[in-house]
């Protein structure tokens, strides 16, 4: 009567810094749901992890394989990387009728993938950041900025569609230099951006990688000292790396005025980073999986599928991180919830998620909500 | 009669996990003395200089050296007890200058080896003039004095040639010979295969002819040479 | 029209921060050149002995801010140094006794020493990562900035600043010494030779009374250093992550190739040719040209020669191009 | 056959070959002598094609080859040995011999997966030849054994076995004689007179054993510091009084004259 | 012989007790990656055993090998076509005329100063006029729906055919390479490869209009049917019941036998062309040039020539089996070559069967794989086994268990050691 649950993320490999605490989100969820004792009638969800690599999609496949054909799990929360993510849904996932989640896969060509209902993504894509950021900074009166992203498909893909959304209100983009991520030095583009010059600096990038290289540079060649972050860098390692010294730099993440967020960094206390990329994404991906298996009261995907949406949206009773237990009492006794989690979940038709967005400002080495929008 | 100085006494052996191809070949050579040994190619002249000196498996017999059982020491080892080894090839260090082949020669000895490396720029001139020059530019018999050169270098007790004359042009081969005879009076054994056996043979105190891993003759050098049999086999001599 | 603010612009963008990294590589680069020229193999596990050798320092180096030792100005790890350097240096010896000696004694193509560093990479790969983790790690200290960018602009009052952080310039320092040192010690010493005359030609360094098993610790110990110092002052100027370590290899191996495997010199060229076509070729001169020209030439563009996509396919395009001139790198390096 | 005009190679600033000038006849056995770092070698090199010269032209009958690929000239029928053996080592002594014909079809990719009976053909014909080279050098016991595990004299019959294989017009023997058994070299040497006068090769030796040489070449060439120094048959060569101090050395004149006089 | 068979018999064991153990959708699974692993081993055995030609660019084949999949199978844009295709061609074809002009004027002319500014302005000319012609070209393209386009699509040919494409592909590009680096040395050819794949790496990822960049091709047509599909096909389903299966199973079984027949189909028939003309003069020749370069051109053989035929020929194996893979995967993602994945797991596999053989390669290919792929749920036993003793909810044994995912590179890595160790000439030595 244990519940397998699939964790496929890139534990090694270039998210590997990443996924240590997606991983960690992921197995939150599962044991607040274990520790309720409400699931199923009291069976015990056994989290089961699996490499993705992030970078081989053969790995990634034959990891997903052996989950579904061998463990025997019930749904899969991943993948991560939206090029492996691909790979999985359509040589495995959809194949052998498997609900996947992901935490991470931004990309906005997953959006039109053939996945006969059987995939949903907690991060928006990439494409709705790209707006909501150029309005964020045309409304600060900014007109000209400097752009790097990460080169890959989130950083692309947002990198585009703000640059086409802030000219498209008059802004300027002085320059849009890709980065690689990982790499030993970052003087070239940081060179190229300086040259280029702009207000400020927007990174499309990560956190823990390319994306804090940058910064790093830029701010010790005193080359800009403010930035603009996407939800890629709004974490507690911006803060801990730079802190102070980028204050007035702004920023956006997905997250509504629920109080998701906060409850999250609760339930999390301090067993790891609860802002770090993509946890509380990991968190609400692996929630709402078990939610639909009790709302559907089977472990089945083809069954549960259909009500990943019914739990994940309104109308019902809102669930935030850490009442999971009520939400599977709710669930057992046939009613509806809405589960808005740690990053406000909403679904929409093609398994997207909405995407409400938070906006922050590094205030005295914090990031501090200015708004939702 | 005493037993000689170095000496490898019925060695059998061979390389690896091969076939022996020594077959008990005995190899002797006293202090003061040249022993030359030669023979067809393959017989196994070059293999029984690596037994004796270590760098081969000897499965049967022993090599002794002043009456100690040297059979299980390493070549390094027997560096130490004073034996110098000129293999019949790759014998110099390709990439670093003639000067620095010399002192490698020269790696054990804590002395001034000054001296020593005149000595042999004396018998070799060309190689002062090539003393900054990588070995591996040097011509075939260059290439071969400065191997010469190296091996004199350690101030041997028990000095070891394969073939030192190869490719060495005839008034250089003439000089190295008297030089030779020269270490050899200072009281230092001189163990060395020869194809050009009859200039060897003729300063040969003793002379071995190897045929197959085996002693097919052994004898004073003169003895040797004067032997038709081994003249018309082995020497070339008609 | 301003040529000093030209000037400062280009030193700050380009000249400093590309010497920096250049001094980075190259300490690498001397690494793999001294494992290459000795041992005659290409060492894959560098990038991750470097990993090593930093995550002891940076354990020995929590330690002492923990119980509130420190060097002043200096980071601690400097201090933390030695340490982390014992640990990396004994760490390789083990490796040696248990992998390397037996495919030696063998005498194993150069291409087996290779996969089997292969392995080694894999397995120090995982061992650090237990150990550290796979997220980045800071744990520099002390003072941050020989010169920032600010106070630059206050003293001179140019318009541009130039920072100098003192992980630079204890890099290049460093750099400096380390090869100046290892060149000193292997055309120079005994041993050096030594280890040169085992290289050549392993067999008749045995017949000179070599000691090979010498040569091969030494050798070991020396890359240790190398490492460590490399890993412990990359980390210090950028930061600590294991897979940066490894994908650090590449230009690292670039560099040594480019200068000529087993030559030092050739590993410090390598390293400035490989930092410097990466920042210089991409380098968007608008800014310096605003600076040094006319205000009416200033020019619109970025006039850049290539986008910073193609960085490191503009380093490699020169290193192929150098090769074909000079196919066994700029020094003439050997091959195996 | 060979004409060596005015050839330099230098070595940075120092020159090898100094503007040496030689000529081959067609038919004769041309002994090349001379001290080490004569240059000897180095022309060899630049002759066939390995080094290509600083200055100066080679030319074969009327063609300028100057700078050819070895490989061209070993088809247009010029073939050399090196100082230092060069086998390969990991083939056998048999593949050693065998992959010297050129122009095997099952040289080409095609071939090997559609004319194999042809091939089969040519390779039984090869094997014979090749045992039948190595009974000469008196090495068939070794024909499966890898030619690296070979003595040192051994890899010289190989060498020189390898120009056996084909039909050559010019064979360039580098010192064949070195570290070669001495009984064994007079029937090399018999070989070569006879390959010479059957079959009308041309043959350029380099050798520093005078025996074999005055017993073969006309005419010897002796070369000192990249030049020639004198030029003509056997004896009058050894009997120049430049040869003499500069190559032969006056502890072997009288031997080589008294040995030259046996022959 | 025996050996070898044992050792065949040995890795087939390992994927039987895989499907027992696992499932034998898992073990399929590996098999055909195996298939196609071997394959991209027999291409770099043939560069490095039969020539010794020591090329660490095998990513950069593999990857165009991915891209010729894109170019062949996937349906045209018609609007990015209108929007600047043939401008785009045209402006390529452009940027090699003035790279031809160049050589030329540079052969024809004498040298000398005038030379160099010739050559120098028909470059900088030729470079203006081949941005002004590029540059609006792929910006057309690239504005084309960029969410889900962007770029010119390919052919839209059976994917089938972009197997031997793939491998025309990295041969043509094996030439150019060959034509300008195979004169360079053991490593110094291998990181002039190695950075001439990250070149084509780099291209692939920022060409959008090309291959769509690291925005990705997903949804490449496949060889063989969907799953889906045949799970709402009433006979498929039919015959699998009448097998004793359910359907999903079934048909995920199925689909795999057919990729692993299409796969199995080139492997074979490379064998065999690689046998014939290892054992054979052919064979027998390239040894000799690996052997010993110098006295093979002595001997009459033109070895950089042969160095450039088995450069070519062994790339192409590569490119195909890189256009094998990508229609597996079923779509084209630049992001994910990376050098450890698609060149030195290759060379593991090589050294490791051993170097020379095309069984050892092939041996290699299925172990290998076998083990990258298994070495995860292997290092998780381990780690277990290791924090068996260590009490329950202990720091350590909380850390370690954490790290479980790392000691997959750890195992990885010891395993090889012990394979090294035990054959250092590899499983299947040459002979
Ligand atoms: N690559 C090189 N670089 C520098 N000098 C060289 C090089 N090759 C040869 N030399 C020099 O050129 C000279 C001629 O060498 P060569 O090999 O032709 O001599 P040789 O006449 O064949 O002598 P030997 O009889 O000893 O074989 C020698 O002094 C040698 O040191
Ligand atoms: N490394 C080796 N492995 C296997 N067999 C070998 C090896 N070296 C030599 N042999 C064989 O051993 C035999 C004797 O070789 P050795 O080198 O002792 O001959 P040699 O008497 O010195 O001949 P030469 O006068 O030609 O130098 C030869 O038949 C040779 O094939
Ligand atoms: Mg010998
Ligand atoms: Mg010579």
């Amino acid at each position: 009567e244990d519940v397998k649950l699939g964790v496929l993320l890139g534990f090694t490999g270039p998210i590997e810094s990443m996924a240590v605490n997606m991983g960690a989100g992921a197995e939150l969820a599962v044991k607040e749901v274990n520790d309720s004792g409400k699931f199923m009638d009291g069976a015990t969800v056994v989290p089961v992890r699996a490499d993705s690599t992030c970078i081989d999609s053969a790995a990634a496949t034959a990891a997903a394989e052996r989950l579904i054909t061998s463990e025997g799990v019930a749904g899969i929360m991943g993948a991560a990387c939206s090029g492996v993510t691909g790979a999985v849904l359509a040589n495995v996932a959809r194949p052998n009728g498997m609900v996947m989640i992901s935490p991470s896969a931004t990309s906005p060509a997953l959006s039109e993938a053939e996945d006969d209902g059987l995939f949903f993504r907690t991060p928006p894509s990439d494409a709705r950041q790209g707006v909501v950021m150029a309005e964020i900074l045309k409304e600060k009166g900014i007109n000209s900025v400097a752009l790097t992203y990460t080169n890959n498909d989130y950083g692309k893909g947002l990198a585009d569609s703000f640059q086409a959304a802030f000219e498209g209100m008059g802004g300027e983009v002085t320059i849009s230099a890709a980065h690689e991520d990982d790499k030993a030095d970052y003087s070239a583009e940081v060179g190229a951006l300086a040259s280029a010059g702009g207000e400020i600096l927007v990174v499309a990038g990560y956190a823990d990688r390319g994306g804090a290289g940058i910064v790093r540079a830029s701010l010790d060649t005193g080359a800009f000292d403010t930035f603009h972050f996407p939800d890629g860098m709004v974490s507690d390692a911006t803060i801990g790396k730079f802190g102070a010294d980028v204050d007035g730099s702004g920023g956006q993440l997905p997250g509504s005025d629920s109080p998701g967020a906060e409850k999250f960094a609760e339930v999390v206390g301090d067993a790891f980073d609860p802002t770090s990329i993509f946890s509380a994404e990991s968190y609400d991906a692996a929630a709402i999986l078990l939610m639909a298996m009790q709302a559907a009261g089977s472990t089945d995907p083809k069954v549960y599928k259909d009500k990943v949406m019914e739990v994940a949206n309104a109308p019902g009773e809102a669930i935030l991180p850490g009442e999971l237990g009520k939400a599977m009492e709710i669930l057992a006794a046939g009613g509806d919830i809405d589960y808005v989690g740690a990053t406000a979940v909403e679904f929409l038709e093609n398994g997207d998620s909405a995407g409400s967005f938070r906006e922050v400002v590094m205030d005295g080495g914090q990031f501090k909500t200015v708004g939702y929008r | 009669m005493s037993e000689k100085y170095l000496i490898g006494d019925k060695m059998s052996g061979g390389y690896g996990r091969g076939p022996n191809i020594l077959h008990g070949c005995t190899i002797a050579c006293d202090k003061g003395e040249i022993a030359v040994i030669v023979g067809p190619n393959g017989a196994g002249k070059s293999t029984a200089m690596k037994a004796v000196f270590g760098m081969l498996d000897v499965r049967e017999g022993a090599v002794r050296l002043g009456g100690e059982d040297i059979t299980g020491l390493s070549p390094q080892a027997r560096v130490g007890k004073g034996m110098a080894f000129v293999p019949q090839t790759n014998n110099i260090f390709t990439s670093m200058t003639v000067e620095e082949n010399l002192e490698m020669g020269a790696f054990l000895r804590e002395d001034d080896m000054k001296d020593s490396m005149e000595q042999v720029y004396d018998l070799f001139p060309i190689l002062k003039d090539k003393r900054r020059q990588a070995a591996g530019e040097l011509s075939g018999g260059q290439r071969q004095q400065v191997a010469v050169g190296r091996a004199l270098m350690t101030q041997p007790t028990v000095l070891m040639l394969d073939e030192p004359t190869a490719g060495v042009s005839p008034i250089v081969m003439d000089e190295l010979f008297d030089r030779i005879i020269e270490v050899a009076r200072t009281g230092i054994s001189i163990l060395m295969v020869e194809q050009n056996a009859r200039q060897a043979l003729e300063i040969a105190d003793t002379g071995y002819v190897l045929v197959q891993g085996r002693n097919a003759h052994t004898g004073t050098g003169k003895d040797l040479l004067e032997d038709p049999e081994v003249r018309r086999t082995f020497l070339g001599g008609t | 029209m301003d040529l000093l603010n030209a000037f400062v612009a280009l030193l700050n963008f380009v000249i400093i921060p590309a010497t920096a990294y250049g001094s980075q590589l190259a300490l690498g680069a001397l690494g793999v050149t001294l494992i290459y020229g000795i041992l005659r193999f290409s060492n894959f596990a560098h990038g991750d002995t470097m990993a090593f050798g930093a995550m002891i320092t940076i354990l020995v180096t929590w330690m002492f801010q923990a119980i509130g030792i420190s060097l002043g100005p200096l980071p601690t790890a400097l201090l933390a140094l030695p340490f982390g350097i014992a640990a990396t240096a004994g760490m390789m010896l083990l490796t040696d006794r248990w992998v390397y000696r037996f495919y030696r004694a063998q005498k194993a193509k150069p291409i087996i020493l290779v996969m089997a560093s292969l392995g080694v990479m894999f397995v120090l790969n995982g061992i650090v990562r237990v150990i550290i983790g796979p997220g980045e790690q800071q744990f520099n200290d002390g003072a941050r900035f020989i010169i920032n960018a600010r106070d630059f602009k206050e003293m001179t009052g140019l318009s541009e600043g130039l920072a100098f952080r003192s992980s630079q310039g204890i890099t290049i320092v460093v750099t400096v010494i380390a090869v100046a040192a290892l060149f000193w010690f292997l055309n120079r010493t005994r041993t050096g030779k030594s280890m040169r005359a085992y290289s050549d030609n392993e067999d008749l360094a045995l017949l000179s009374g070599i000691n090979p098993e010498k040569v091969v610790r030494v050798t070991w110990i020396l890359a240790a250093i190398l490492a460590t110092t490399a890993g412990v002052l990359y980390g210090l100027d950028k930061a600590f992550k294991p897979f940066t370590y490894f994908q650090l290899l590449l230009p690292i191996f670039a560099s040594a190739i480019v200068g000529g495997l087993g030559n030092p010199l050739g590993a410090i060229a390598g390293g400035y040719i490989i930092a410097f076509s990466e920042v210089t070729l991409t380098y968007a001169w608008k800014k310096v040209l605003t600076h040094a020209l006319p205000e009416s030439m200033a020019p619109d563009g970025l006039v850049q020669l290539l986008s910073t996509d193609y960085k490191y396919a503009v380093s490699f395009t020169i290193l192929v191009i150098v090769l074909i001139f000079k196919p066994y790198g700029l020094f003439r390096g050997k091959a195996v | 056959m060979i004409r060596v005009e005015n050839l330099h190679k230098h070595f940075g600033g120092f020159r090898a070959c100094d503007g040496a000038s030689i000529e081959i006849a067609q038919g004769s056995i041309t002994g090349l002598i001379g001290p080490n770092g004569a240059g000897k070698t180095t022309l060899f090199n630049v002759i066939a094609g390995v080094l290509p010269p600083t200055d100066g032209k080679v030319f074969m009958g009327d063609e300028d080859i100057t700078g050819l690929p070895p490989h061209e000239l070993f088809h247009k029928g010029l073939l050399r040995t090196f100082q230092i053996a060069h086998e390969f080592s990991s083939m056998t002594v048999r593949e050693n011999l065998m992959m010297v014909p050129g122009g095997q079809s099952g040289e080409t990719l095609w071939n090997t997966w559609f004319h194999r009976a042809r091939i089969a053909q040519e390779e039984t014909a090869l094997m014979k030849k090749a045992d039948e080279v190595l009974e000469f050098l008196t090495i068939d016991h070794l024909a499966d054994e890898k030619a690296g595990n070979l003595s040192g004299g051994q890899k010289k019959l190989l060498e020189l076995g390898r120009t056996m294989m084909v039909d050559a017009k010019i064979v360039f023997l580098d010192e064949v004689g070195a570290g070669v058994n001495r009984t064994l070299l007079r029937t090399i040497g018999d070989a070569i007179i006879r390959l010479n006068k059957e079959r009308g090769y041309t043959f350029c030796v380099i050798e520093h054993d005078m025996d074999f040489i005055a017993r073969l070449c006309d005419p010897v060439v002796c070369m000192a510091e990249g030049k020639v120094l004198a030029v003509g048959g056997a004896k009058e060569v050894m009997q120049n009084d430049l040869v003499i101090e500069a190559y032969l050395g006056t502890g072997l004149k009288n031997k080589v004259k008294q040995e030259a006089t046996q022959v | 012989m025996n050996r070898n068979a044992l050792l065949f018999g040995g890795v087939a064991l390992l994927y039987i007790l895989t499907g027992f153990m696992q499932s034998w959708n898992t073990a399929l699974a590996i098999f055909n990656m195996g298939l196609i692993s071997a394959v991209m081993a027999l291409g770099v055995n043939i560069q490095w055993g039969y020539a010794g030609l020591f090329n660490v660019g095998i990513m950069g084949f593999v990857a165009l090998g991915g891209l010729a999949t894109v170019l062949v199978a996937m349906p045209p844009i018609p609007e990015a076509w209108a929007a600047g295709g043939l401008r785009i061609y045209a402006a390529l074809l452009l940027g090699a005329g003035t790279i031809g002009a160049a050589i030329v004027t540079y052969r024809r002319m004498s040298a000398g100063k005038i030379r160099a500014l010739a050559v120098l302005a028909i470059f900088v000319v030729g470079y203006i006029l081949y941005r002004g012609m590029f540059d609006p070209a792929r910006d057309a393209i690239e504005a084309v729906n960029p969410a889900l386009t962007g770029y010119l699509g390919g052919a839209g040919l059976p994917i089938l055919l972009a197997w031997p494409a793939g491998g025309l592909l990295a041969a043509g590009a094996a030439w150019l390479i060959g034509k300008t680096a195979l004169g360079l040395r053991s490593d110094y050819l291998a990181i002039a490869t190695l950075g001439i794949a990250e070149i084509i790496i780099a291209v692939m990822k920022n060409e959008d209009w090309l291959g769509r960049g690291v925005k990705n091709v997903v949804g490449l047509p496949r060889p063989v049917p969907y799953e889906v599909d045949l799970q709402e096909s009433a006979s498929f389903v039919e015959n699998a019941a009448w097998l004793g299966l359910d359907p999903a199973t079934a048909s995920t079984i199925w689909v795999k036998l057919l990729y692993g027949c299409l796969f199995a189909i080139v492997l074979l028939l490379l064998i065999w062309l690689t046998q014939m003309a290892l054992n054979s003069p052919w064979g027998r020749m390239m040894r000799a040039i690996r052997d010993n370069e110098t006295a093979a051109e002595a001997m009459g053989k033109d070895v950089t020539r042969r160095h450039l035929q088995i450069f070519i020929i062994g790339s192409a194996i590569c490119g195909m089996a890189g256009a094998m893979i990508t229609t597996l995967d079923g779509q084209l993602t630049p992001g994910t070559y990376q050098p450890l994945r698609f060149t030195f797991l290759i060379w593991v596999m090589v050294i490791v069967g051993g170097s020379g053989n095309n069984w050892g390669s092939v041996l290699g290919g299925f172990l290998i794989w076998w083990l990258w792929i298994q070495v995860e749920p292997i290092g998780g036993a381990i780690m277990n086994v290791i924090t068996l003793p260590l009490p329950d909810g202990s720091g350590l044994k909380n850390h370690l268990l954490d790290s479980v995912q790392h000691i997959r590179l750890l195992t990885m890595g010891v395993v090889l050691l012990l394979v090294l160790r035990f054959s250092p000439r590899g499983l299947i030595p040459e002979k």
